[in-house]
């Protein structure tokens, strides 16, 4: 937000701004926006697996094609969907509710998002050049080391360059919780959000960098020869396996741990009570996360680790039943009790319990090693999957969008359009996924480009792809009234669902420095004991004074996009040595950005107190 | 600026406080210098079996490191709690990851 | 609520479609085992089905009451409820009772898993080595001099022991209705044992991912009385490679096959070479190329364009053009490779 | 910007690194930066273990490795860690000119260090024809060993940028914490070093 920004006005330097913010609230609508269009082609993707499914025997896609499309729907929606969104939402409202001006790194926050989005887009440049990846999303060697062409490389390096991004998105929300705290807000007073968003940061942190490594190996493997997976030179592909699962499992906490913590806000908001047993559940979510590192070789039972291995792990998985069967016990009973409004916020979080309870369960009954020979890469995991991913983090996703839209862009989703959407969902996710349990149990694996005719599979599979156009039809609704609610839709006060956490205490949308003067918190739900307790609006921890702000940058752009080129150099080196050049470009592009970054003082600019006594409250 | 850079703005007691840990820290590095040769002298001259060479040149690593962790870096300091939650988180997880891959190796 | 409604009759409705169904196919499904494995999967996926519905309903009951006796009502829009922190006593029993149900479903699971995983009696029983292949599977009877492709036969009642491995990629052997399935891996040997407890001929399946025509891997396994195998390993034994086919264009087939350097990849007889699979008893056969039905106008379009039929297979382009005249005997030639009669029509009837 | 006395105060505090909030979260992030580090470095670890007897009939651990240069890689980079202390314990007495005289010694270590292993790179290489390419075990030994080296050029660079960009400025709150982190840097990649020549070389040795 620099001074000659706003006030030039037009396209460019709307765009401008955009690509140079480091301001939280900015960076969140990038991923938001960038989270929101790789979902649709996840979502698109999704709808052409199911056209192919719709009978059998059909011809629709191809066989090579049809790889690449689940290759690409799971990666996409997993690394380039479900966690962008969630970032977005950490991005928005997380530094409100603790109180803070910032993050503890806009810089680096800036160069998060553009690397996450400068690696979706390599990856899914695969398309036009030759062809996607098409080992599956989890890119087991050496299926992966042979597939042709250079699918595969845009995986490893897409995925590399965007999961750093990610990687510096975590140590940020770290960083910020530990240091920028408003006053009194010490960790047991911090929402569940927060506290969700500080441990996905931690399994962020830690998981991470397992993939890395993974990638690296599958890199080397296939454009510099090395032999990690090569069977003829001593290599062994189960080494990918455990590292793709070791960042795997706690990647899908990852994924489940940030809806937990905004449908335990909206739960308390929309009952009009304190969460239920808070420091359970701070205490369960860490559980979660710790338990998490441990049961990833229940992807491997059928791997051949033996029974000792097997067993271990089967416990281990269903132990985490437990902190998570907290979890749902307290949400009842933060509800039992209240006085239940029900919103279309709301309803995406009330959907969420029936729908991941029984995601939960299959899960549990998955972690049963020897039931788990026969459910594995089946539908049946299928199945699993989407109820705990689609009922838990799309539904958490969609639920913090209709929830915190007011907060981030100043108006209320249109209630109608939003319930409508909301139930076709439901109706359709229940169609397009409860029915694959059944058909993977029947005999159907999963990948499968065809199933025969004749195989008892053919009903389940159509009703799945009925179920799976109703999605389709409430994502329209959705996007409908998205541009509706932008054309013409209400404004938004600053605390339209009588909130109880700090970012209601602040305008809709709020100023860039987000809290003239830092919030002085008294205990759990701040603005709630100031509405009850209080003068209805939150006591100023400081006297007013001037507002340290970052400048903002084009470097975290500039150097992503010198990754980027650096990406493709890599995939084409092979077939030809001159691409060397653009890994130097590349790369050198980056480095001086970073030299550039690191010679030059940037000690930001301040907001003068007496511009911020102008502005009205 | 550098006018600004005085010497004597370091109060003598702070400046004492530095130098013994100073001292600490000098003393971990002659320790650390003695375990590294001891780990090289046994494997040099090959003075034990395999079966005790291994876990002890592991265990002398181990402590070095948890000197370069407590003194070099300061772990052993107050205000040090969350660096030290992160870092045992990394090795918990560290642990895992090399003891599930070992396994592979005896297969 | 109305929407509520709806659901309700969707689900009836999907519910009804899959009773429907049934259970799926005979001797492809899951859900009726019929053989050891299958059996002990089975037992635990009934168990499990029954604690998940405890918890489920448990869950929905409290759910749906709070929904109904809580929801703000009208007048009562300033109402504040009582701002409860916690209770001990709900929280330990949430905590305590799944605790409870874990453990019921753990100690099955870690007793089945050791007793699946059991192969001390394996130098007692049959032994096969299993090879995995980008899109098909080779069976190899250890001691007995046997090679055969895509089907495999078994006795009944008798625990088979398979060795396997893969030659390219993994892979990941299942049989449903027989037994759970067990990755093929390229750097190791996995041992499982199947048992079949009825005669039958059994759809398998690869389950992991391996290339563009993965689902179309299959195989069958084909179980016969004991007294049966013996005969048909007996038979296979007695085959004798050199032998004249049965008529003239059997015969033109058999040159052909020479000719079209078929006879490079495909073996018939024991000889282990395995680079396609090997056709001793392709007349036997169940299916062509894994799941197409076995007859001339299948094996022709096979020999003539298996890029068609198996997409990415590594037959295609690895031999000089075949006519359809030439097809046609080459199939004669391979159809009549009946050297037993203990067969998968046989199987079970 | 350069009169900010908030920067350079009067009295430097006794933890100049960690004076501001700036300076606070760099401190965080990079000792939150080094726990992902270790998951990093244990997976190439891990990695190694598995492979490293798959040597496909190449050259072994026993055959290659020679103990008297890794000694003295070890002695050059344990002693890089020791002078870096020096520059902090000089960045604490507000010594601005000690300081960057330690980082230099540092720096000179650390490239004698990164000279040593180039050589034995090559060594292995022309000697005995044992390549990235060779069998699983040499894949995985480059990969390990060469990621910690690439660590220590990231680090040099580091240091040596820092350096000269503040050598004219002297000591002051925007620039201690960068210091500060670059020698908890410097730290973790000796620490990574200890494992590399005990696990790699050392057991290598005894096989
Ligand atoms: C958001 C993502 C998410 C979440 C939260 C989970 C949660 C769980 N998952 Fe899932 N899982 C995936 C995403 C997720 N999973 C994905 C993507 C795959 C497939 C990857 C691939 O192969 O492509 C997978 C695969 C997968 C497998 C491997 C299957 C196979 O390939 O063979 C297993 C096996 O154990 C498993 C188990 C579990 C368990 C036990 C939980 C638990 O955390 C669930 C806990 C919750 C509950 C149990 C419900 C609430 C609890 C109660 C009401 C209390 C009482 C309950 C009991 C006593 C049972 N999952
Ligand atoms: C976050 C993760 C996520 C999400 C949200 C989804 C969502 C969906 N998935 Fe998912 N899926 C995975 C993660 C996810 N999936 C993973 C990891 C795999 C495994 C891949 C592998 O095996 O490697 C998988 C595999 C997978 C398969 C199995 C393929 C196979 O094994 O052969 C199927 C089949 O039905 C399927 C279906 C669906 C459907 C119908 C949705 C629906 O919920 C989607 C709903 C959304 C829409 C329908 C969008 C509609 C968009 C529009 C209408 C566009 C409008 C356009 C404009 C205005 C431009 N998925
Ligand atoms: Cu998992």
């Amino acid at each position: 937000m620099s001074i000659a920004a706003t006030q030039k006005r037009g396209f460019g330097a709307f765009l401008w701004d955009y690509l140079t913010t480091v301001d939280h609230k900015k960076i969140a609508h990038l991923y938001l926006f960038g989270g929101g269009f790789f979902f649709l082609l996840g979502g698109i993707e999704a709808l052409f697996i199911r056209i192919q499914l719709i009978k059998p025997e059909n011809d629709f896609l191809s066989a090579g094609l049809y790889n690449e499309m689940i290759t690409m729907h799971g990666t996409t929606m997993i690394f380039l969907a479900a966690m962008p969104l969630f970032l977005g939402l950490m991005n928005a409202i997380m530094p409100l509710q603790i109180g803070a001006r910032d993050v503890a790194f806009p810089f680096l926050n800036s160069l998060g998002f553009w690397l996450f989005m400068f690696g979706g887009i390599l990856l899914n440049c695969s398309w036009f050049l030759g062809g996607a990846p098409d080992a599956g999303w989890t890119s087991y060697a050496p299926l992966s080391i042979q597939s042709p062409g250079h699918g595969v490389d845009f995986y490893t390096l897409g995925l590399q360059i965007s999961g750093a991004g990610t990687l510096m998105g975590g140590i940020n929300f770290l960083v910020t919780i530990v240091t920028m705290r408003a006053p009194g807000m010490t960790y047991m007073r911090m929402p569940l959000f927060t506290w969700t968003t500080f441990v996905t940061s931690v399994l962020i942190l830690f998981a991470f960098p397992a993939l890395t490594v993974g990638l690296f190996l599958l890199m080397f493997d296939r454009m510099f020869d090395s032999a990690f997976f090569d069977v003829a030179l001593g290599g062994n592909t189960v080494i990918w396996q455990h590292l793709f699962w070791i960042f795997g499992h706690p990647e899908v906490y990852i994924l489940i741990l940030p809806a937990f913590g905004l449908f335990s806000d909206i739960f308390s908001t929309f009952s009009k009570k304190r969460l239920f047993g808070y420091t359970a559940m701070v205490f369960a979510t860490i559980l979660i996360a710790f338990l998490g590192f441990m049961v990833w070789a229940h992807h491997m039972f059928t791997v051949g680790l033996g029974p000792v291995a097997n067993s271990i792990f089967a416990i281990a998985t269903m132990a985490i039943a437990v902190p998570t069967g907290i979890k749902i016990f307290n949400w009842l009973a933060t509800m039992w009790g209240g006085s239940i409004t029900i919103n279309s916020a709301m309803l995406w979080a009330l959907g969420f319990i029936p729908s991941f309870t029984i995601g939960g369960m299959t899960g549990v009954m998955l972690a049963s090693a020897v039931a788990d020979y026969q459910y594995h890469d089946t539908y049946f995991v299928v199945a699993h999957f989407h109820y705990v991913i689609v009922g838990g983090s799309v539904f958490g996703i969609l639920a913090g969008i209709h929830y915190w839209y007011p907060k981030m862009f100043g108006r209320i989703l249109h209630e109608g359009m939003g319930k409508a959407a909301f139930w076709i969902f439901l109706i359709g996710f229940n169609l397009t996924f409860f029915i694959q349990h059944f058909l993977g149990l029947m005999g159907m694996p999963r990948r499968y480009w065809v199933f025969l005719e004749d195989q008892g599979l053919d009903t389940g599979n159509l009703i799945s792809t009925i179920g799976a156009f109703l999605m389709g039809v409430a994502v329209i609704i959705l996007l409908i009234n998205i541009i509706y609610t932008a054309v013409k839709g209400e404004k938004a006060p600053a605390d339209p669902w009588d909130g109880r956490t700090l970012e209601w205490a602040i305008p809709s949308p709020p100023p860039f420095y987000n809290f003239k003067q830092t919030p002085l918190t008294r205990g759990l739900d701040p603005l709630w004991i100031e509405k009850t307790e209080g003068k209805g609006k939150m006591t100023p921890a400081e006297p007013l004074g001037d507002i340290h702000m970052p400048d903002g940058s084009i470097l975290p752009f500039i150097m992503s996009l010198g990754f980027f080129v650096a990406g493709f150099g890599f995939i084409y080196q092979v077939d030809h040595s001159a691409w060397l050049l653009a890994v130097f470009a590349g790369i050198g592009t980056a480095l001086i950005c970073m030299l550039i970054r690191s010679l030059k003082d940037y000690h930001g600019y301040h907001i003068k107190k007496e511009d911020l006594e102008r502005e009205a409250d | 600026m550098s006018e600004n850079t005085n010497t004597n703005s370091v109060n003598s007691f702070q400046k004492k406080r530095n130098k013994d840990e100073m001292k600490k820290q000098l003393i971990s590095f002659a320790l650390m210098i003695g375990f590294t040769i001891i780990a090289f002298t046994l494997v040099a001259t090959k003075a034990m079996d395999k079966m005790f060479i291994i876990p002890v040149i592991l265990l002398l690593a181990i402590i070095q490191v948890a000197f370069q962790f407590y003194y070099f870096m300061h772990m052993k300091d107050k205000d040090h709690e969350f660096p030290s939650m992160m870092i045992y988180g990394g090795v918990w997880a560290a642990v895992l990851t090399v003891a599930t891959l070992l396994t592979i190796a005896w297969w | 609520m109305k929407g509520m409604g709806k659901t309700k009759a969707l689900f009836l409705l999907s519910f009804l479609a899959i009773v429907l169904a049934g259970c799926g196919k005979e001797n492809l499904t899951a859900l009726v085992p019929k053989g050891t494995g299958a059996e002990t999967s089975m037992n635990l996926i009934l168990l499990s089905t029954l604690v998940m519905v405890f918890v489920f309903v448990v869950v929905i009951v409290v759910y749906v009451i709070a929904l109904v006796r809580f929801r703000k009502k009208k007048g009562q829009e300033n109402y504040i409820p009582k701002q409860v922190e916690g209770n001990k006593t709900l929280e330990t029993i949430w905590t305590v009772i799944p605790i409870i149900l874990v453990l019921i479903l753990a100690v099955p699971t870690v007793a089945a898993t050791f007793e699946l995983a059991d192969m001390s009696k394996s130098g007692d029983g049959v032994n096969i080595e299993v090879t995995g292949n980008q899109y098909w599977w080779h069976f190899n009877y250890k001691g007995e001099e046997i090679q055969t492709s895509q089907d495999l036969y078994i006795p009944t009642g008798e625990k088979v022991y398979l060795n396997m491995i893969s030659s390219d990629v993994i892979h990941s052997l299942w049989i449903p209705s027989i037994s759970g399935k067990m990755d093929v891996n390229p750097e190791n040997v996995n041992k499982m044992y199947i048992e079949a407890k009825e005669e039958g001929v059994y759809w398998g399946k690869c389950a992991e991912l391996c290339g563009p025509s993965h689902s179309l891997m299959d195989f069958k396994v084909v179980a016969v009385s004991p007294e049966e195998f013996d005969k048909w390993v007996s038979d296979m034994q007695d085959v004798d490679p050199k032998a004249q086919p049965q008529d003239a264009v059997a015969q033109e087939g058999k040159d052909l096959f020479e000719e079209k350097s078929c006879m490079g990849c495909h073996a018939i007889g024991s000889s282990p070479a395995a680079v396609g699979p090997n056709l001793t008893d392709f007349g036997n056969r169940s299916k062509i190329a894994g799941f197409l039905e076995p007859n001339e106008e299948n094996l022709v379009k096979w020999i003539m364009d298996p890029e068609s039929i198996k997409p990415g297979n590594k037959m295609t382009g690895n031999y000089p053009a075949v006519s359809e005249e030439e097809a046609k005997k080459i199939s004669a030639y391979l159809m009549q490779l009946k050297p037993s009669d203990i067969t998968p029509e046989s199987a079970g009837k | 910007m350069s009169h900010d006395h908030s920067l350079s105060p009067e009295v430097m505090p006794q933890e100049p690194e960690k004076a501001t909030l700036e300076g606070k979260n760099k401190f965080f992030g990079l000792w939150f930066f080094l726990g992902g580090e270790t998951v990093l470095f244990a997976s190439f670890f891990g990695t190694y273990l598995a492979l490293r007897n798959s040597t496909a009939g190449g050259p072994t651990s026993t055959d290659l490795f020679g103990l008297e240069l890794v000694f003295i890689m070890t002695m050059l980079l344990l002693t890089s860690s020791l002078t870096s202390v020096y520059a902090m314990y000089h960045m604490k007495n507000n010594d601005f000119k000690k300081m960057q005289l330690w980082l230099a010694i540092t720096a000179f270590l650390g490239m004698g260090f990164l000279g040593c292993e180039i050589y034995e790179f090559a060594h292995y290489i022309h000697e005995f024809g044992f390549t990235f390419r060779s069998s699983a075990f040499g894949s995985a030994f480059y990969t390990l060993v060469g990621f910690h080296g690439g660590h220590v050029v990231f680090g040099l660079s580091w240091l040596i940028a820092l350096m000269v960009r503040n050598a004219k400025r002297g000591l002051n709150l925007y620039n201690a914490p960068k210091y500060y982190t670059f020698s908890l840097y410097w730290h973790f990649i000796d620490v990574v070093w200890v494992f590399i020549f005990t696990v790699v070389y050392l057991m290598g040795k005894v096989g």
